[in-house]
């Protein structure tokens, strides 16, 4: 789960990490307050990358400029997102850009610092562009001090740099194992001359490690609200933008359907894993998100029996088409490919209200196209 | 065969695969859960420390089911008794977790399956460390490495329905941090007189599947096949599983593809080619 | 420096290992408030060990032996403590007594957990009694709970009572890493019919890490004044029983100087170090601590200039004979031995206040140890 | 010889010691004190790290004069790079900072001198890895291993007024936890050809000498004499020295003496014996 930047920048102050002197605004007036003392940078509040290109970041050297562009982005829609908070912070003089993170290195199933002077641009770009500009060490839980100076060093820093860029090494370290984060990274780190300034700050959150951290009073975010009442109903849905929307059982079994509608021709709508074991109430939950994605008119189920009971499955989707009277078969095309462990009792549940089921995964994904096509 | 231990029994999740366990054959000699030692589950005697269960049993190896926030000690506790393989079911570990228990099991040479894995199945020993529905396996030559639960069950049905039978099915697991990779197992397969082709079930994120085609490309003597899950997945979203995920540059399935197939093994489209592929 | 009991169990109770509900108590009529309740034990608050047998500790089985045994104990001296506190805690019934410490094991250069289900004695006792009845584990800074588990079932716990018993261990080795502990001991161990308790408590911590744990708000104790004035002068001060003050630079060289009195004939009356380079003020004040001591009536100064040099010293040495208006050369035998760094010089010094300095450490053990019986 | 990095050298101890060092001719080639790179102390370079004065210079062994609460940053940083011996001037270190530092140098193979050491000084190379005042040795063929300073200065005093000179003198430390003890320094004196015979300077506390006696007992090739400070002292009191403690059962200067004497170590009362004894 990525904090917002705001977050992340209130920690890196809790721990000693240099921040501009910035304030969190909701409303134009509080922007404008600010932006009396001098030019200001205002920083649209999203979880998502790129701000700078998608004009989220709008450097206003007027309390003018200021109003307008506060107008400008607040409130306004991006993504699933809507924009209802700014960062302003007074502009910074900048001396030299930089780059540092601690990140989950998943290649080598360890943790890997990245520092660099060619700071502000994405480190996937300046890996592709100038690796070797990119110095890499290994992180353990235990960092000593002399590690950190050693970065610093090998960086070209002397004297009190040396010391305070350290310093701040040391302090992300210790934040990124405090917090459980599979990301801390701070681009740009400038240099002011006044010494080392976190521009920006991204935290990345273990999601699964939320509970080690009830202190920090972060619930699981969503990027929109189907995916927050999918998550709370213990599925799993991403929404796509196609109109066939598709339910399995298994991330795995799900991207393959998906893959096997687009390889039949078709266009998925969502992913929707029910997990492993779901209940009738689970399955009826995700036919009911799915459907409420306005674009999908077919539905391709494809569930292979293991712990998760075809007879179960039957039984959630009888239910729901119970509880909407039946328009449902009448409006959307269901398609239920459906094997594995009480596989006949699911059949003859479903058989009971008129349904078919399919065995054959390519098949039900065919099939589904074709009704997606009015055929 | 593995003389099994499972940690976790009394749970829920512990109990019923345990059970299924013992349904198929596998020798499960006992289990663990703090604080219920002295209790029975399924017929299997429970004790409060994998140190007891060792000096009581003879074990091998051990199957994790207890939950997430204390599966790294779980774990820990297995390593340290040199249970080899330990197989970690539980899903959802934190990332941290996970990697200090992948160090660990590497500075003790113990295998680590998992975290958020199916397990491991030999269908001509009737031996199952792991929660797959056993039903649908079938002696056989082939082998499956994969990253996915229900993928590998539609496939190896897909197998058996076809005439062909497994000789062992792993799952790697479907984290961002798991214990082993494919390159482990298809170094294993290769040495096995019971396997004659190999099937690697993969999908987007990370490159596990770039450092399996690497390793092909080098040389290996069986036949490799794959099938990569993830084609239509958007960059930046975590498809189910935790691993599965597409950031920044890497992880597309694309990429994996290619690099597979330039290591000369055919990707798949459809679960049903394979067979076709296997038979050839 | 060993805390208190009551402020052992106080970072015990924060940490969540059980202790008895017990109180505090300065005057007769907090213990009495508390013995109103039922049966309570009194417990002096001072920093010694075997305070039971030293009758220290009161079981009183009522109130009016509670008033008695407080009155008693209040305000007693003991060693060169005065007793001012008491804890009072309500009787415990007894169904086990366990033993369970965190201590530096100096032999091996590491930490080691004992725990033993042969509590109430010393540890000490019992490892020469009954050493068959010690578990000894290995501690690192990280400590898995599987490992408390283990040392519980080898103790021969099973269910609940694992549970708990891990769980102190658990919390006891946290305490022991976090506080810079040298030993964190619990002795006894009891079982209760509630569960268990930690009867006595006992954490001694590192002097010389005190610096990273300034929230803890103790300061480094002493076991006299005079202890105390010499170590906030940079000296190090131990009294002992005999009448000859012996100052030295250098530990073991004091050490050694203390022997050689002793092989002469004569009874050393402290042990007072001046450390390396001393000032003449930190001679002066070694001086002057000395002689607070009444018994002393000669000192044997025993200086090996090296880092120390002897003009220095000399001059610590005729500034305080000057403070006294030489009442000191007249009533107390002063004698010096000196070599080293600035010999001549020092010597020098000294001469011209009329005072010789000897050469050879043995010649002047004996000079004072004849002047020490008036020799 | 040697060639020293001084850690720490532009305190007031590295400032003062290293000139003494280059004084008596010790090859002392570079200096760090993080934070003051580019410097200089006593026309030797100060660099912020270990790391780049090595890559400036050759570098073979460390002297550590950095205050307490640094001392085990400076001394890992020290063993990280191969530093041998790393020699811990500094008083007052925390044990548990000291134990950690002892672990990691048995882990590389390094020899941690002290903490709370007068360091180790050779008169026939006239290298000085430590705080002595040097001009009271003088070359010969004693070796002395000490846990104190001054003591130390004493009897290499006595030895040198007494015509006879040291072949290497070495305080392994006065704190509880030191990286070496009088078994260490045995073993070398053993196989050195400098040196003839072998004096051990101890004291109350811990069992340094009891485990030195037991080395011995098992066979040793040149002569040991000793000296054990701290016959008079009182039980439970620290003697000026961190490790120069009675507590419980352990630490008596009787012991010492007895296990000593047992192990055939002629044990002098006064530091003028030793002459005598060294001469026979």
């Amino acid at each position: 789960m990525r904090l917002l930047e705001y977050e992340s920048k209130e920690i890196f102050k809790r721990y000693g990490i240099p921040i501009p002197d910035g304030r969190l605004a909701s409303t134009k007036d509080e922007v404008l307050e600010m932006a009396q003392a001098g030019p200001v940078v205002l920083k649209a509040q999203l979880p998502i990358g790129g701000r700078g290109r998608a004009g989220l970041i709008a450097v206003c050297d007027s309390a003018e400029e200021a109003k307008r562009k506060s107008d400008e982005l607040l409130g306004k829609k991006v993504e699933s997102y809507e924009i209802d908070g700014l960062l302003v912070e007074p502009k910074v003089d900048i001396e030299e850009e930089l780059y540092l993170s601690i990140a989950v290195d998943r290649s080598n199933r360890d943790i890997v610092l990245l520092a660099s002077r060619e700071g502000g641009i994405e480190i996937e770009e300046l890996a592709r562009e100038n690796p070797s500009a990119i110095n890499r060490v290994k992180m353990r839980r235990e960092l000593n001090d002399f590690e950190s100076r050693e970065i610093a060093s090998r960086l070209g820093f002397t004297g009190k740099n040396l010391l305070s860029f350290s310093s701040i090494v040391t302090k992300l370290h210790a934040i990124f194992y405090e917090f459980d984060c599979t990301l801390a990274e701070i681009n740009p780190l400038v240099m002011t001359r006044d010494g080392f300034v976190a521009l920006d700050a991204k935290i990345e959150l273990d999601d699964n490690a939320l509970f080690r951290h009830k202190d920090l009073k972060v619930e699981k975010r969503f990027t929109n609200e189907l995916e927050e009442e999918a998550g709370k109903a213990g599925l799993f849905y991403v929404a796509l933008d196609g109109d066939i929307g598709i339910i399995g059982n298994g991330a795995g079994m799900v991207m393959a359907t998906l893959d096997m509608v687009k390889l039949s021709g078709g266009r998925p709508a969502n992913f929707c894993d029910i997990g492993g074991g779901a209940s009738p109430e689970r399955v009826a939950k995700a036919i009911e998100i799915v459907l409420s994605d306005e674009k999908v008119k077919t539905i391709f189920m494809n569930i292979f029996g293991g712990i998760t009971r075809c007879d179960e499955v039957a039984k959630g989707v009888t239910e729901t088409l119970d509880r909407m009277e039946n328009e449902l078969a009448k409006k959307i095309g269901l398609v239920i490919r459906m094997i594995g462990t009480k596989e006949e009792e699911g059949r003859a549940i479903l058989q009971a209200k008129g349904m078919e089921t399919i065995d054959d995964m390519e098949e039900g994904a065919k099939k589904a196209v074709a009704l997606s096509r009015g055929y | 065969m593995y003389r099994v231990l499972i940690q976790g029994i009394t749970g829920r999740q512990g109990t019923f695969h345990s059970s299924k366990m013992i349904e198929y054959g596998t020798e499960v000699v006992a289990g663990t859960t703090p604080g219920k030692g002295g209790t029975e589950v399924n017929g299997i005697l429970v004790y409060d420390t994998v140190e007891e269960a060792c000096s009581n049993h003879d074990v091998d190896a051990s199957v994790i089911f207890v939950p997430a926030p204390f599966a790294k000690d779980a774990a820990m506790e297995a390593i340290s008794h040199d249970l080899d393989p330990v197989v970690i079911i539980t899903e959802g570990v934190p990332v941290l977790d996970a990697i200090e228990v992948v160090k660990e099991a590497k500075k003790k040479g113990v295998t680590v399956i998992g975290p958020n894995t199916p397990g491991l199945i030999r269908p001509k020993d009737r031996s199952k460390l792991g929660i797959m529905p056993h039903h649908i396996f079938a002696p056989g030559k082939i082998g499956i490495i994969s990253r996915s639960g229900t993928l590998t069950y539609e496939i190896a049905s897909t197998i058996t329905k076809g005439g062909l039978g497994q000789s062992t099915c792993v799952g790697i697991g479907g984290d961002q941090i798991v214990g082993t990779d494919f390159t482990h197992f298809l170094k294993l397969f290769e040495e096995d007189d019971d396997t004659e082709g190999v099937v690697l079930i993969g999908e987007i994120g990370g490159d596990a599947e770039e450092r399996a085609a690497d390793f092909i490309k080098r040389g290996y003597e069986k036949k490799v096949l794959a099938f990569i899950a993830g084609k239509t997945a958007p960059k930046g979203k975590k498809m189910g599983h935790a691993g599965a995920i597409i950031s920044g540059d890497s992880g597309y399935a694309e990429n994996k593809i290619q690099a597979l197939e330039n290591a000369g093994v055919k990707v798949c489209e459809r679960p049903k080619e394979l067979i076709k592929a296997l038979r050839d």
